[in-house]
């Protein structure tokens, strides 16, 4: 009794001297597993992939660079590979950026389905888009009758090019520099621009001076993942390529992956490391673009539209959806046609339409339905712990910039800069004997799906997250440990209401990029563990391309399905959780 | 420019924010506003600029109607500077473009000082007392720093209008004395007009050539600093103003009672109507004489602070608790009897026409 | 059919008691294929649970390669698309050499003289039209080179895939075609793609009217009402036989060697018949619209040459059509 | 809780915001820190919070080590509250979410209070006249209403240590004067100890048990609020807290001689050795008084400011600008000629130690 009393009346100073100790012990290890973890899974088999492009039978050599350098052909791929990523990263920027300010701020209607329709792109596999815009504009579409109708001399532009594919690459991965920069745009305080606007300043220089400056973390970011994604992009460089002869470096990669040559790794290795470089060289851009920009002293969302579009809102609308309305039409039109066909090519008339095609695909495959849980499962799986994992990895690294939270930033993204197949090949470098002589089953089984889709996509929720803290005073974090909160409390009262938008266009992202996920499945994937972009990918190879747009279009629906709920459970965590 | 409101009203959802404010601002007037928290004077402020458009009522500036419930002219096109309760410095700019930024965009910025930007800057940075800071950003600054640096950008480009809001409250004592002067400096030397928004009446006095007392939404009573001061028309400008206390009391021909203690009578005086009315003698603290004695009411003194060159007291008499200002002299302790009596009440001065609001 | 049937499995379940286990199958068969493959097998060898890794022939090998650079190849039996391919891997010294009892059936010329594969099918590449863009049906490969096909044909890249490379390797050392061919081809304005189901979709769309392409794909289409027709060349065609080989590395051999007897036997060339495909054993028949073996007039060459010239074969490939424009 | 700093420093960059800070704040004490915009205050109170860890020195709080430049004890596992000048409200919480946050997760919350969170809050919200706002959102605040909330939320769990950074910046004086009553009722109540930042010094003067005078990130002077401001040690402080003119001249036996005037003698008295050094005089405005008749220092009023009860005049003297504070009933206009003499001057009281800062 008299020892607890006494202990009690030392109670302040000794837990002082015991949670000081604690802390200091828990300090040093989430960083320290974090940084363990990271070199595990982003490390190794990075390293692993530029040994090889060293190595000829395990001896150093410097050959493969010798070789791959001194070819004249290396250096017109990574011409055309700087052309095409710049020229598409533009058009995605201008895009993104535009369509956001305009959803943000201004009194345009349904908002939120224009929301939706701007991620499309990311739900309908990438070969039927491209296809369905290769078709488009052949000369024998509708819509180059159409261009031949209109007055003067208009044709359907050529897509087999270097500005084709720009345009296309562009179109695909403007919701990247999209999704951010609205999250950013809503943080941005009125007053701030309130301010400008009292020193004279109109609204395209508010815009230019103010705006677009605090809007950059938010526009470095998704479009630093815009330029990887433009840059490790397959399947258009791939499509529109090839006929045009345009080889840029995705694709020579894969030239070489599939060359059977002894050498044919070290080469594809030598030209990954160029990616690599690219890669770093823009994320080095990134950097320096945002030394000078500062955290934003409040936190508050404002939802409210800040101008009004006055006369102009119909006009401005019309566009607007026609816009989006033609570009997730034609793709999407194309497949459910396709997918309506009992045969490639036929004319679509009553007679031709079918639904056989759904019939087989919902319930005479049994493949199919595997192939949605296996893709379920891991997009779950990879967004939930991307989720974690990014979000920890971002707070170290806006709270505390070092060379250490920058390089672990830096390494996240190479992943997923690098060509699908080279990282599932660093995969199995990496995972399936992890030590030499001991094989833990993980390669061989759904797990290595599940860390290579993590180790790809991690970067989409880091940048995601780090998008978010940027926006969150400092302020807001000590008024919670002034109040006795830190840790988990902190996180659940404080952070995470304050950074959730943010968080969820990050964790979108991971989500449906990892449901329709192919290259990278199409090497690790084994019996039974068959994905949503796999099976597609075996339909559309067997010559059974009505299967594989059905498949599509039951895949768009679900996910469309997906989303809609994601948003609901988003309105209802507004109303509900966030108010106790 | 002058600046004429009319019936302007402004609600937020359900709550009033302002209403029926009728009033004008002339050409090169500087007006203080002068009311407690969330009494509406940001609100009238960003109303002014443009930022809100009124629910009713309509503003005309020099004779161009600029604002009624349907359309407004936008802040950019006005010819006005703001200082803003928050600062709203830009997170991304240094300290000298942030003063350069309106010299630049704004609209109405006379040509010599377009030419001269760079010497602009450093004037008015000088001004303020941070040229030394020109290279800093305003996350690297304190918070009287940020906001001297939000009074800098705003009266750089010489607007017409003038809009402050608080624009000293984070500054020392002998910084703001300084601040004043240059205020009162710029307003002397460009002729322009400011509304200039504040809770404290000390710097309304000392400023303004006409305040404004507002509450809840409403204006209580406007006129010179002297009238305001002296001549309150309410008891809440009394209270607000002066700090008066409310002598409760008894008002007859000859005078006063207070307390309708008939064997004191205080010298009956210009006062406002409903004061006598209601049977209420407002006193300043500093008209108050405290007496060790005990002559006058009697009373306990409840709570001393020092204030160096003088106390404040608080005496309580039969129940009220009345402030009383003594000079640093006087030295009473908490507990002591001590008997209250009046000091001195002026009258109106000729030339200051006591305005009544309704 | 159904007595035989009985026979088969009667006969099946002597066996089953030995041979079980795992197998791992790697292969570039269509999934359907491979699964109707495999439960045919397993009818007789039940107790063998075959493990299927499907995906286009340049990603399995690409994962074998990775797998033997990780220093342990999983796979037990393997089925691509081409020779060429399987004399890479046999180079390497991955495969291992077994003499099937069920390959006498098999045309000399789609076995390997080392036994370490065998051909288990025959495609040929063949010329596809759009019959409403076509009016007279070409016979020759030539009509590629010719005013009617400029701007209208489409065939796949060999840089992109080993049966095209396989193709493009074979017809160029032809007396009838030579790289002469592929010359005038690309001059005519042939669009390259990347697989062969581009060049079906398109040529079935009637985007381009001619198509050098496989022949199953044409013929499942032609069935399914597609306008396109199936051509063979006079001059032949060249042909892959999607081989079967066993690896050196194998950890089930007993099922491995079972696996490709079931695949070379009568009962497994019917599989393949039924699902679509050109048997290679000799008595079996053709499903509709596909000439049988002997029918063909098959372009071929030395297996061991084409290997050693790929890489030469591609990059003179890439420069003709890189000269196109 | 008593704290103990010792030779703290802290740089930011090239910028020294504090340089050797030593003072201790003892169980109870009410210690108000006083000093120009920019000094160190800001700075000083996020070290004692935890938030910033110092460059150099080292601080114990209730005897235990809590922060050196290695290592700091986590703000949360302090027993502290904290009012920020910024406000940091959460947007996201409603008022009254805002105060029971600290209610819940406080690890030094008396049981007692944890019991009746509700009715705490409560308790608190009408403490600072916001119990009509509880389920307002920060976004629908005014200024002042904010910082209303801030203060409720740092006092709501009755920490051991309560920093406060200017925490009545925003109110009128009305409301300041009433929030000022509050917090001192709360020190009295709990006993707990306050460091309280300020840049005014009425403030400063009228609650604090002890002042500590800062300038440019070190402490000019510490003493009760009587000595700091009738015994200034420096020059700064002189001016600073009692916004003193600095009157040169020659000090000999008999006294003063201002303007090194023989015919004029201020009396001896007591006054820190630097001043006499330096050959200077520190007088206070109200030291000061006006001769409209033109006894004593001859001079030219230049400027005059009206203040309610007094008058601030501004009397050039022999080239310098002295300020004077004068009774509202001398009324003398700009340019007139007047005379300045010395009202009168204090002796330290006898329980006045004065303190000598280095
Ligand atoms: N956006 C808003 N939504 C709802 N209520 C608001 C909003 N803005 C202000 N108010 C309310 O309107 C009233 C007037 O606010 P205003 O900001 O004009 O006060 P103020 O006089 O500037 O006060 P302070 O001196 O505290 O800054 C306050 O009661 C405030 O709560
Ligand atoms: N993060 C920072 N980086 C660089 N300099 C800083 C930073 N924070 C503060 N300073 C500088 O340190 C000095 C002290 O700042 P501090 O905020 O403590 O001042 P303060 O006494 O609170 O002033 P105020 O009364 O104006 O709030 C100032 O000169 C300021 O410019
Ligand atoms: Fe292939
Ligand atoms: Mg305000
Ligand atoms: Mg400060």
């Amino acid at each position: 009794m008299d020892h607890t009393a006494r202990k009690n009346q030392g109670g302040p100073a000794s837990w002082f001297s015991a949670l000081s100790a604690r802390t200091l012990g828990w300090r040093w290890i989430i960083p320290a597993v974090t940084l363990i973890v990271l070199i595990i899974f982003f490390v190794l088999p990075i390293v692993r992939l530029v040994w090889l492009s060293f190595t000829e039978d395990a001896v150093p050599t410097w050959q493969h660079y010798r070789e791959v350098l001194s070819d004249a052909g290396t250096w017109m791929v990574v011409q055309h590979t700087f052309w095409m990523v710049l020229g598409s990263t533009m058009m995605a920027l201008v895009l993104g950026v535009f369509m956001a300010w305009l959803v943000t701020y201004s009194d345009i209607r349904a908002k939120k389905m224009i929301h939706v329709m701007v991620m499309l792109p990311f739900i309908i596999p990438s070969y039927i888009i491209t296809l369905s815009w290769t078709q488009l504009f052949r000369n024998s579409s509708w819509f180059s009758g159409f261009l031949q109708w209109l007055p003067g001399t208009m044709e359907a532009p050529d897509l087999y090019t270097l500005p084709g594919m720009m345009f296309m690459l562009g179109l695909s991965n403007y919701p990247l520099v999209y999704l951010f920069t609205v999250a950013v745009l809503r943080k941005i305080p009125q007053e701030l621009v309130s301010a400008a606007r009292a020193s004279g300043s109109g609204r395209g220089t508010v815009f230019r001076k103010i705006t677009l400056p605090l809007a950059l973390p938010g526009i470095a970011g998704g479009g630093l993942l815009a330029f990887l994604a433009n840059l490790d992009n397959f399947g258009i460089p791939a499509f529109l390529g090839i006929p045009g002869n345009i080889t840029v470096l995705s694709t020579a990669i894969y030239q070489e992956v599939v060359g059977i040559g002894p050498s044919a790794f070290a080469r594809a290795a030598v030209l990954s490391v160029l990616l690599g470089i690219i890669a770093l060289l823009g994320t080095f851009l990134q950097w320096v673009l945002l030394r000078k920009s500062r955290q934003l002293e409040t936190a508050h969302e404002e939802t409210r539209p800040r101008f009004s579009l006055g006369l102009w809102r119909s006009p401005v609308e019309t566009v607007v959806w026609g816009f989006l309305i033609f570009i997730s039409f034609v793709p999407l039109s194309s497949m459910v046609s396709s997918s309506l066909l009992s045969a490639y090519g036929v004319d679509f008339s009553v007679e031709t339409i079918t639904f056989s095609n759904y019939t087989y695909i919902l319930f005479e495959n049994e493949k199919t339905q595997g192939a949605i849980g296996n893709s379920l499962l891991l997009a779950l799986w990879t967004a939930g712990t991307a989720l974690i994992a990014g979000t920890i990895l971002a707070y170290y690294r806006v709270r505390r910039p070092s060379a250490l939270t920058r390089g672990a930033e830096l390494v996240t993204g190479l992943p997923y800069a690098l060509p699908g197949i080279v990282l599932a090949l660093a995969m199995i470098f990496a995972w399936m004997e992890p030590v030499p002589g001991w094989n833990p089953g993980i390669y061989g089984g759904i797990g290595i799906l599940m860390i290579a889709y993590v180790t790809r996509f991690m970067i989409l929720q880091v940048r995601g997250s780090m998008t978010a803290l940027m926006q969150v005073d400092v302020s807001m974090e000590e008024a919670a440990h002034v109040s006795g909160a830190k840790g988990f409390t902190k996180w659940r009262k404080i952070m995470l209401p304050l950074l959730l938008p943010g968080l969820i266009s990050g964790t979108m992202l991971v989500f449906l990029t990892s449901f329709t996920e192919l290259t990278v499945s199409s090497l690790l994937m084994s019996a039974g563990n068959g994905t949503i972009g796999v099976t597609i990918f075996d339909f559309e190879q067997a010559g059974y391309t009505h299967y594989s747009t059905a498949f599509s279009t039951v895949v768009v629906v679900l996910m469309l399905g997906v989303i809609g709920s994601l948003l609901l459970a988003h309105q209802i965590w507004k109303k509900k959780v966030v108010k106790i | 420019m002058s600046t004429l409101l009319q019936d302007v009203r402004k609600t937020f959802g359900d709550t009033v924010a302002l209403s029926s404010i009728d009033l004008e601002v002339k050409d090169g007037e500087f007006v203080a506003i002068l009311g407690p928290s969330g009494c509406g004077k940001t609100t009238l402020l960003r109303i002014l600029a443009g930022f809100e458009t009124p629910t009713g009522g309509s503003i005309k500036m020099d004779e161009v109607e600029t604002a009624d419930p349907r359309r407004i002219v936008p802040p950019e096109k006005r010819n006005i500077g703001m200082v803003f309760q928050s600062f709203a410095l830009w997170p991304h700019m240094k300290v000298k473009e942030q003063v350069q930024f309106p010299l630049e965009y704004h609209k109405y910025v006379p040509q010599t000082l377009k030419k001269r930007k760079k010497e602009r800057v450093k004037e008015v940075l000088e001004m303020v007392g941070l040229e030394d800071y020109a290279d800093r950003m305003p996350n690297e600054l304190s918070g009287g720093q940020k906001q001297r640096v939000a009074l800098a950008r705003a009266v750089a480009p010489q607007p017409s209008l003038l809009l402050m809001d608080e624009p000293l409250s984070s500054l020392d004592a002998g910084l703001r004395m300084e601040m004043r002067r240059e205020i009162q400096a710029i307003h002397r030397k460009t002729g322009t007009s400011i509304v200039y928004v504040t809770h404290d009446q000390a710097e309304a006095l000392a400023m303004a050539d006409r305040i404004i007392v507002m509450n809840h939404g409403t204006i209580e009573q406007m006129g010179t600093p002297h009238d305001v001061y002296s001549f309150p028309q309410t008891e809440f400008t009394a209270r607000f103003v002066g700090k008066a206390n409310m002598v409760p009391g008894t008002w007859t021909k000859e005078g006063f009672h207070p307390l309708s203690d008939s064997s004191i009578s205080w010298p009956s005086t210009w006062i406002a109507a409903t004061f006598i009315k209601n049977g209420i003698f407002p006193v300043r603290p500093e008209q108050f004489q405290l007496n060790e004695g005990g002559e006058g009411l009697k009373g306990e003194v409840v709570n001393s602070q020092f204030q160096g060159k003088e106390m404040h007291y608080v005496v309580d008499v039969e129940g009220h608790q009345w402030t009383v200002h003594a000079p640093a002299d006087v030295d009473v302790s908490i507990g002591e009897e001590v008997g209250l009596s009046l000091a001195g009440v002026e009258a109106p001065g000729r030339n200051s026409a006591v305005s009544v609001s309704s | 059919a159904c007595g035989a049937d009985e026979d088969t499995s009667s006969g099946a379940g002597a066996e089953t008691s030995d041979i079980s286990g795992n197998l791992s199958f790697y292969t570039s068969q269509p999934d359907q294929d491979a699964t109707a493959l495999i439960s045919a097998f397993n009818e007789e060898y039940p107790d063998v649970n075959v493990e299927v890794y499907r995906s286009g022939t340049e990603e399995v090998i690409s994962k074998v390669q990775a797998e033997k650079e990780a220093g342990n190849v999983q796979a037990d039996v393997m089925l691509v698309a081409d020779s060429v391919t399987f004399e890479s891997l046999k180079e390497q010294n991955m495969l291992m050499s077994y003499e099937s009892p069920e390959a006498e059936g098999i045309p000399e010329n789609f076995v390997d003289p080392d036994h370490q594969y065998y051909g288990t099918k025959i495609m040929s590449t063949i010329l596809a039209v759009h019959t409403d863009n076509v009016e007279e049906t070409p016979g020759s490969w030539k009509v590629l080179t010719e005013e009617a096909a400029a701007g209208e044909s489409i065939m796949p890249s060999p840089l992109y895939s080993g049966a095209a490379a396989y193709n493009v390797g074979v017809m160029s050392r032809k007396d009838d075609f030579g790289w002469d061919f592929f010359e005038n081809v690309s001059s005519n304005g042939v669009t390259v793609v990347q697989g062969n189901g581009g060049v079906l979709e398109s040529v079935a769309a009637g985007e381009k009217s001619y198509g050098m392409v496989v022949d199953f794909i044409v013929a499942r289409a032609a069935a399914e009402g597609s306008p396109v027709e199936l051509v063979y060349p006079d001059e032949g065609v060249p042909v892959i036989t999607e081989p079967i080989g066993i690896m050196n590395e194998t950890d089930n051999e007993e099922a491995a060697k079972a696996f490709v007897d079931f695949v070379l036997s009568k009962k497994g060339q019917e599989v393949s018949t039924e699902i679509g495909y050109t048997p290679i054993r000799e008595g079996v028949e053709a499903p509709e619209g596909l000439k049988t073996v002997d029918e063909l007039n098959v372009l071929s060459h030395d297996v061991q040459e084409l290997l050693e010239t790929r890489e030469q074969d591609k990059q003179q490939f890439a420069d003709i059509v890189g000269q196109q424009e």
